[in-house]
């Protein structure tokens, strides 16, 4: 074992006047981190006095169901966007998924699911390899992917909505637990408990921050940094299928098309939340804040008797306020 | 609570549909909520969900337009199970039954098959029954684009002289069949004598196109009678449309929705083919464009003993 | 990122690497442009004829004139996703302002001027919202864009307008030494847009916040008002874009803002207009639109089905950009 | 003080400059002034107060108390642009060039005057401005060459050229200030720097800071030494000695062992840890050199000579074209970054703050950043234990910090750099050790600490390659030292205790 004794050699004015003092840098950081929760309550106490009865059990318990599918797209992305990459092929991805899940399980029945989730994973894979190996950027490959899977699941589904014959196999996705809370819900909630403790426990939390904030350190660490960003593009490309199986549980049916409108609300989500689009700072808790807001925009407005032309120029405005709020500055060097 | 749902109030047809509702709401001394989903199948379900979570779903009437076949099933079973009154027009997967319901009143929709075929036979006529046509297509996943494009091909069976040199999808949208179109003329040049479009906003973007390239004499057809697309009829720019009447449209979803759920309608008594229907439609050309021209709707249509009076047939 | 890149410089003995860097940078895309122009006419007769080289660069008009704009920002290392709905805000109103079946207004000219001065004024929105409020440029032009759709909405409420003045549907049909007058528009735009890149203090320090904005700051520039003025610059564009779409589509409707903003960024990415900020300009990017519109004239030619033409497209693109990558993999630069 | 304020040669004067941060005082009551065409050097470790000095100059600070007179005229610099309208330019520490831009246009960035018509510019009035500038330095670098392009050095000159501009600006002779100007420079390009200041001085008054004594000494007129935010006395250095202004600064007397050589072993061991054998790769060929066990060997050499190269090449972070590296007989293949760590090496990057941490994460993360396996239990993080660890390291290595879980931002540049090298020791199977600039931008203070610390670890078995920041380190440090000159091993001068080589020596077989 190394020892090295330089105690001695220590002189103690030159000590104090270097010792940086705490800064309120910390309490800071705690109100910005609740940031999204204050966002969220505030704008459903604004729907709520729109219309008081947005606020009942059963119309929250319909919102954060619809939030779902929208918070298990986003979530691994969100570990994506850490990593300081972006991921543009989840929604279309999510899609080619439902139609694949539409397609097996007359075959594979409940074994259907796994299947493409882990198709859905291995493409994300693919990606992700792609964008380490040949160097390209993420928001290149993946908007690459987008094209491709929307193109794949036209082929696949010859352009047409797929029935699911029998819905057995995906029930479990769209049933109420004890007749009240939705399975998408607790399945969701599940997925992201998981992905955040992992992420906690584990040095992997750490790992994808380091790459998120510097990436040459992280190299220069002797950091697995391919084998990190690998990992997120494929739990990415994982959440996104498991996001197209919720669709289909609801939907009963798959279709190339299911899901690609919800790019854009996926990657609000991920922002509103907090995640710093730079990379580095954030977290899938946030995510879940983030998706519950952009469906209050998305769904609460136009329910609580917005006119359709206003909702949408309330939604941007609101966006914008809402990631003005939440981003915690301090830990983005350039605003870009 | 009266409910219309389209996909948004960008587009002349749908706005008209919104309209007619309205019209009928305040003929039954109601208010219609407007809500639109931006052409977006998870916004359309979830917004139907939380308006039936959020609202008094006994009273509900829902007028709704689903975005693809594929959303009919969850938005009605949503409805459903909130015990909401629903009629949806257009797009039904054809392996789902109303009857199977009791809360989904009816169906209604439009012979997408017919109307491709009358534009395409009006087309036919123009050009003097020989000659070569393209054809642009809708969104490919929806029931309308395939129907209208099978109507096309059974009318080029009957029309021998008739053959189809290329068809592109333009996805519905103007400017997508700007594109194409022109590209198209390029591609075939002259041999182009008619352009089949499954609907008037694709076939007013071949229409500038045509006009960009200087191209006239070209027949071009559409369907869901626009008013612009009227216009072109009327001014001989344009063959032939095909109008659905979409204030009708507004209304009379919500009307059959109310004569139920004020128990002045049996649903259960309904038979198969006013479950799922049909309705009329309207062939546009030279000829009778005016009378178009300024789409009215007649209050008596909408008396609950007439409510199915437009029904030409069971959906086969 | 600017720090460092100016490390592996020195350190890799820079001059050689950096020229490599360029020379791919400058002429690859032009080199695969001229390749792919090649191959087609190859395979397709048609594609050889001159009216389809009018047509392509016809239906490239509106998209080039985009792209000049986004460049512009991503030159600053930003990016805009607000040109959908800027374009969306814009036709409705040139369409209601000149001539037109809705209302009795004749402004004619100046009507368009009208329309351009307001997509400056969208992009002025964006450009303040980003540098007051800081929030990521991601974010407020995505918000933006739902805002200018919402006022497109509003404008449009039910009825299409279809415009009447002649020189304004002229754009699209007079032609000049046989390009339409869109298409000599568009090239003057090109033009104006590489003049004020390379010659005006704005488009200089646009590409300078693109490579080290901190810098501009300690050489006492005050960066904010350039990043604003770039955003409202852009914003001038889609209103000129718009204006274009409505002339071709002869009446003002919400959809014409398309998916110009992807196929924007896309095209300036091909063209060599690094996300990063700092690198390409506007003729780069005009490559890359060149390649986009053959690409996808020259697959409807050569008769692809339709379904797989927008994945194939997506194929090439990340296929352009890796080989354009490929020879600087080596490099110790991030890639994000 | 008094006769200053009368003195019409005074160019700046400033009294009682105070200025505190919370818990620190960077500056208190600070009083100096400078004269025309006088070269003034500024001494201290780091936080003594230089960088807050010269910053508050150029308005990049805002003092709490405390005047600045230009000229007689009291002052309030506002920001960069304010301190130029009085004449008052700043050379910084950390460059500042925009990289994908011309020379010409980082010189005249801001200002570009006559080259700009209602915002159009005018290319050839703005090479000709921006020559101007590089012509007063004689500096022969291109105006138009994008800056990237050019070398650490000629960017130097760039800027200083580009400090020069405020005298086309401003009637007035600019003050210049200099941070640190030489602390990246090797050698050659610290005399050429050198050169530049005597022209300078010609038209200009120039405060030079730095912390290297000798050069101080070798350029300053008068030199100011800070302690602790204060003025710890006023030296002519041609009249003191290094040993004072050393004493002055750190406030004990100079021992003399700062490199404390009594530690290097009489014998050097002979076993040999790593050994490179005609090793290729990008700026290297064929470069054959190895490091015994316990041994410490520097490299030098002037920048291009490739020897950054080979050190990111033998840490598996830079090209291998051909040739062998083995360790402790066995032989590696260094593909990544991380076959190297796994094979016990470990690398110290002359660039801290962008490749050797990660400022926004704590001390505690960044320490166990490449060891993460020694705090976990099974997969999972064992806080306890990382806590223990890092602690028992904090106190090993005095790591002066507000507690473990501390940005590492936000401690001093010694600190950082000890948590940097402490990511290496956890556990213990390093072997060997590259350090790249250990002590770039260090202090005294934390130099010598840096400096035992590799005795010590040299001592315990690990082989360690320095590339030196200055060659008096390098011989100081070593026991051989390898000369690289164009990619090429030159020569290896053994560099044994109580025999050290001249300088002189070296640098004859370095250029």
């Amino acid at each position: 074992m190394v020892h090295t004794d330089v105690t001695p050699l220590v002189k103690d004015e030159g000590a104090s006047s270097e010792r940086p003092a705490r800064s309120p840098v910390f309490t800071r950081a705690r109100l910005l981190s609740l940031m999204p929760i204050v966002a969220m309550v505030g704008l459903a106490a604004a729907l709520t006095v729109a219309n008081p009865r947005f606020i009942e059990p059963r119309s929250l318990v319909a919102l954060v169901d619809s939030a779902a599918p929208l918070a298990m797209l986003a979530a691994g992305a969100t570990v994506v966007v850490m990593c300081g990459g972006i991921d543009l092929s989840i929604a279309t991805l999510a899609s080619l998924t439902s139609v694949l899940l539409a397609l097996w399980v007359p075959t594979l029945g409940i074994g259907a699911v796994p299947a493409v989730v882990g198709v859905a994973a291995v493409a994300g894979f693919i990606q992700g390899t792609i964008h380490v190996v040949f160097r390209i950027p993420s928001f290149i490959v993946t908007l690459g992917g987008m094209t491709v899977f929307s193109a794949a699941a036209l082929v696949i589904s010859g352009a047409s909505t797929i029935p699911l014959v029998d819905t057995g196999a995906t029930d479990w996705a769209f049933t109420r637990i004890g007749g009240q809370v939705p399975s998408s819900i607790v399945i969701t909630l599940l997925a992201i408990t998981l992905i955040s403790l992992v992420m906690r426990l584990t040095p992997a939390g750490r790992w994808v921050s380091a790459i998120g904030y510097s990436e040459p350190a992280a190299r220069l660490a002797g950091l697995p940094v391919a084998a990190v960003k690998l990992t997120a593009f494929t739990l990415s490309g994982a959440c996104a299928g498991m996001a197209g199986v919720l669709l289909v549980a609801r939907t009963f049916s798959g279709a190339p098309a299911l899901a690609d409108s919800l790019l854009l609300p996926a990657v609000a989500a991920i922002v509103v939340g907090g995640t710093a689009i730079t990379g580095g700072h954030g977290g899938v808790w946030r995510t879940v804040a983030g998706a519950l807001i952009v469906t209050m925009l998305r769904v609460g407005l136009s329910v609580v008797g917005v006119d359709s032309a206003y909702e949408s120029i309330l939604y941007g405005t609101i966006i914008i306020i809402a990631v003005a709020l939440t981003m915690d500055r301090s830990k983005v060097s350039t605003v870009k | 609570m009266l409910i219309g749902q389209v996909r948004n109030e960008t587009n002349p047809y749908e706005a008209a549909w919104l309209d007619g509702g309205d019209a009928y709401a305040k003929q039954v001394g109601l208010t219609q909520q407007r809500l639109t989903y931006g052409g977006e199948s998870t916004k359309q379900q979830e917004q139907i969900r939380q308006v039936l979570a959020t609202g008094d779903a006994a009273c509900t009437v829902l007028n709704v337009l689903p975005n693809g076949d594929s959303d009919t099933l969850p938005i009605v079973k949503a409805a459903q199970d909130a015990g909401a009154w629903v009629v949806t027009q257009w797009n039904k997967p054809g392996d789902v039954n109303v009857s199977d319901y009791d809360h989904w009143i009816s169906h209604l929709t439009y012979n997408g098959k017919e109307s491709g075929k009358q534009i395409a036979e009006a087309m036919f006529a123009q050009m003097g029954g020989k000659g070569n046509i393209v054809a642009l297509q809708g969104i490919l996943d929806t029931a309308a684009a395939k129907d209208r494009f099978a109507g096309l091909k059974e009318a080029l069976a009957a029309n021998p002289g008739i053959t189809l040199l290329d068809d592109q999808t333009a996805d519905f949208s103007r400017d997508k069949a700007l594109a194409v179109t022109k590209t198209l003329l390029t591609k075939h040049g002259d041999k182009i004598n008619g352009i089949w479009t499954a609907n008037d906003d694709m076939a007013l973007g071949a229409l500038q196109a045509l006009d960009a390239a200087g191209k006239t004499g070209v027949a071009v057809a559409g369907i869901d009678a626009v008013p612009e697309a009227v216009q072109a009829v009327s001014d001989g720019k344009m063959t032939a449309t095909v109008s659905s009447d979409g204030p009708w449209q507004g209304a009379i979803g919500l009307a059959i929705g109310y004569c139920a759920a004020t128990g002045q309608l049996d649903v259960a008594s309904l038979s198969p083919e006013k479950r799922a229907f049909f309705a009329k439609q309207f062939l546009i050309t030279k000829d009778n464009a005016a009378d178009f021209l300024t789409p009215k709707a007649d209050p008596a249509d909408f008396d609950c003993a007439n409510v199915f009076n437009r029904v030409v047939g069971p959906i086969q | 990122m600017s720090v460092q890149s100016m490390e592996s410089g020195t350190r890799t003995k820079g001059r050689p690497a950096h020229a490599r860097g360029d020379l791919i940078q400058d002429f690859g895309p032009a080199v695969a442009l001229v390749a792919l122009v090649a191959i087609f006419a190859m395979v397709s007769p048609q594609f050889r004829t001159v009216s389809n080289l009018q047509n392509v660069l016809d239906s490239a008009a509106v998209l080039a004139v985009v792209t000049v704009g986004i460049t512009f920002v991503l030159l600053m290392g930003s990016i805009d996703l607000s040109a959908t709905g800027v374009m969306a805000a814009c036709a409705l109103s040139v369409s209601l302002l000149v001539a037109n079946t809705r209302n009795s207004l004749d402004l004619g000219t100046a009507g368009v001027v009208l329309a351009i001065l307001m997509g400056g004024a969208f992009g002025l929105l964006s450009g303040l919202v980003f540098v007051v409020l800081k929030v990521p440029s991601f974010m407020t032009t995505l918000g933006v864009a739902a805002i200018g759709i919402g006022v497109a909405t509003v404008l449009f409420s039910g009825i299409q307008p279809s415009i009447n003045d002649e020189s304004l549907l002229g754009w699209a049909s007079n032609r000049v030494l046989g390009f339409t007058q869109m298409t000599i528009l568009a090239a003057i735009c090109v033009i104006a847009g590489w003049a004020i890149q390379r010659y005006t203090r704005l488009g200089r320090y646009a590409s300078a916040i693109g490579g080290g904005e901190e810098v501009l700051a300690l050489s006492g520039v005050r960066v904010g008002p350039y990043k604003v003025a770039v955003f409202a610059l852009a914003g001038c564009f889609y209103g000129l874009a718009a204006a274009m779409v409505t002339s071709q589509l002869g009446s003002g409707i919400v959809q014409a803002g398309g998916d110009y903003t992807f196929a924007a960024i896309t095209a300036a990415v091909v063209g060599g207009t690094l996300l990063s900020g700092g690198r390409g300009g506007v003729l780069h990017s005009t490559v890359g639109v060149l390649i986009i519109t053959v690409l996808a004239n020259g697959l409807i030619l050569i008769g692809v089905s339709p379904y797989v033409q927008r994945g194939v497209q997506g194929l090439i693109v990340v296929i352009a950009v890796g080989a354009a990558a490929w020879p600087l993999r080596r490099r110790m630069t991030v890639v994000k | 003080m008094s006769e200053a304020q009368i003195d019409p040669r005074i160019v700046l004067e400033v009294r009682d400059l105070s200025k505190r941060y919370p818990g620190v005082v960077a500056l208190d009551r600070v009083s100096l002034h400078v004269k025309r065409h006088e070269v003034i050097g500024l001494a201290g470790e780091n936080g003594a107060g230089k960088s807050t000095l010269l910053k508050a100059l150029v308005g990049l600070v805002q003092p709490d108390s405390g005047s600045i007179e230009v000229r007689g005229t009291p002052v309030h610099v506002q920001n960069v642009a304010d301190a130029a309208r009085h004449g008052i330019g700043m050379v910084f520490q950390e460059q500042s060039l925009v990289p994908n831009i011309s020379a010409a246009e980082n010189i005249l960035l801001g200002c570009e005057g006559r080259a700009v018509r209602a915002g159009i510019f005018r290319t050839r009035t703005l090479r000709r401005l921006a020559q101007a500038q590089l012509d007063k330095i004689g500096c022969t670098v291109d105006p138009g060459a994008r800056t990237e392009t050019l070398t650490f050095a000629e960017r130097q000159m760039v800027e200083i050229a580009k400090v020069l501009g405020i005298e086309e600006r401003t009637s007035v002779e600019p003050i210049i200030l200099l941070d640190e100007p030489t602390s990246v420079l090797e050698p050659e390009e610290v005399e050429i720097l050198f050169g530049q200041i005597q022209r300078l001085r010609e038209h200009a008054s120039v405060i030079f800071v730095s912390h290297r004594l000798d050069e101080v000494m070798r350029v300053s007129d008068r030199v100011y030494v800070l302690r602790g935010g204060q003025v710890a006395g006023e030296v002519d250095p041609s009249r003191a000695v290094p040993s004072q202004l050393h004493e002055l600064m750190i406030g004990t007397a100079d021992t003399g062992n700062h490199y404390h050589e009594d530690l290097q072993a009489r014998t050097p061991p002979h076993r040999p840890r790593i050994v490179v054998d005609s090793l290729s790769g990008d700026g290297f060929h064929d470069v054959s050199i190895d490091v015994r066990q316990g041994e410490i060997v520097a490299i030098a050499g002037v920048h291009g000579s490739g020897r950054e190269d080979l050190c990111r090449a033998l840490f598996g972070a830079g090209q291998i074209i051909s040739g062998e590296v083995t360790l402790d007989g066995s032989s590696l293949s260094l593909t990544s970054p991380r076959s190297a760590v796994a094979a016990g090496i470990g690398y110290v990057p002359a660039e801290r703050k962008v490749e050797g941490m990660v400022p926004v994460l704590s001390v505690a993360q960044n320490m166990t950043l490449a060891r993460t396996e020694l705090v976990c239990r099974g997969p999972l993080l064992d806080h306890r234990r990382e806590a223990q660890l890092v602690d028992a390291w904090i106190e090993r290595l005095n790591i002066r910090t507000p507690s473990r879980n501390t940005g590492l931002g936000r401690l001093s540049g010694g600190n950082q750099q000890k948590v940097v090298l402490a990511r290496w020791l956890l556990g213990d199977g390093l072997k060997v050790l590259l350090l790249d600039h250990p002590t770039r931008g260090l202090d005294v203070g934390a130099k010598s600490e840096v400096y035992l610390l590799m005795r010590n670890l040299a001592n315990s078995g690990v082989a360690i390659l320095l590339l030196a920041d200055s060659l008096e380190e390098a011989i100081a440090m070593s026991d051989r030292v390898f000369v690289m000159n164009d990619g090429e091993v030159v020569s290896c001068v053994p560099s044994p205790p109580g025999a050290k080589p001249e300088p002189i020596e070296i640098v004859r077989e370095m250029v």
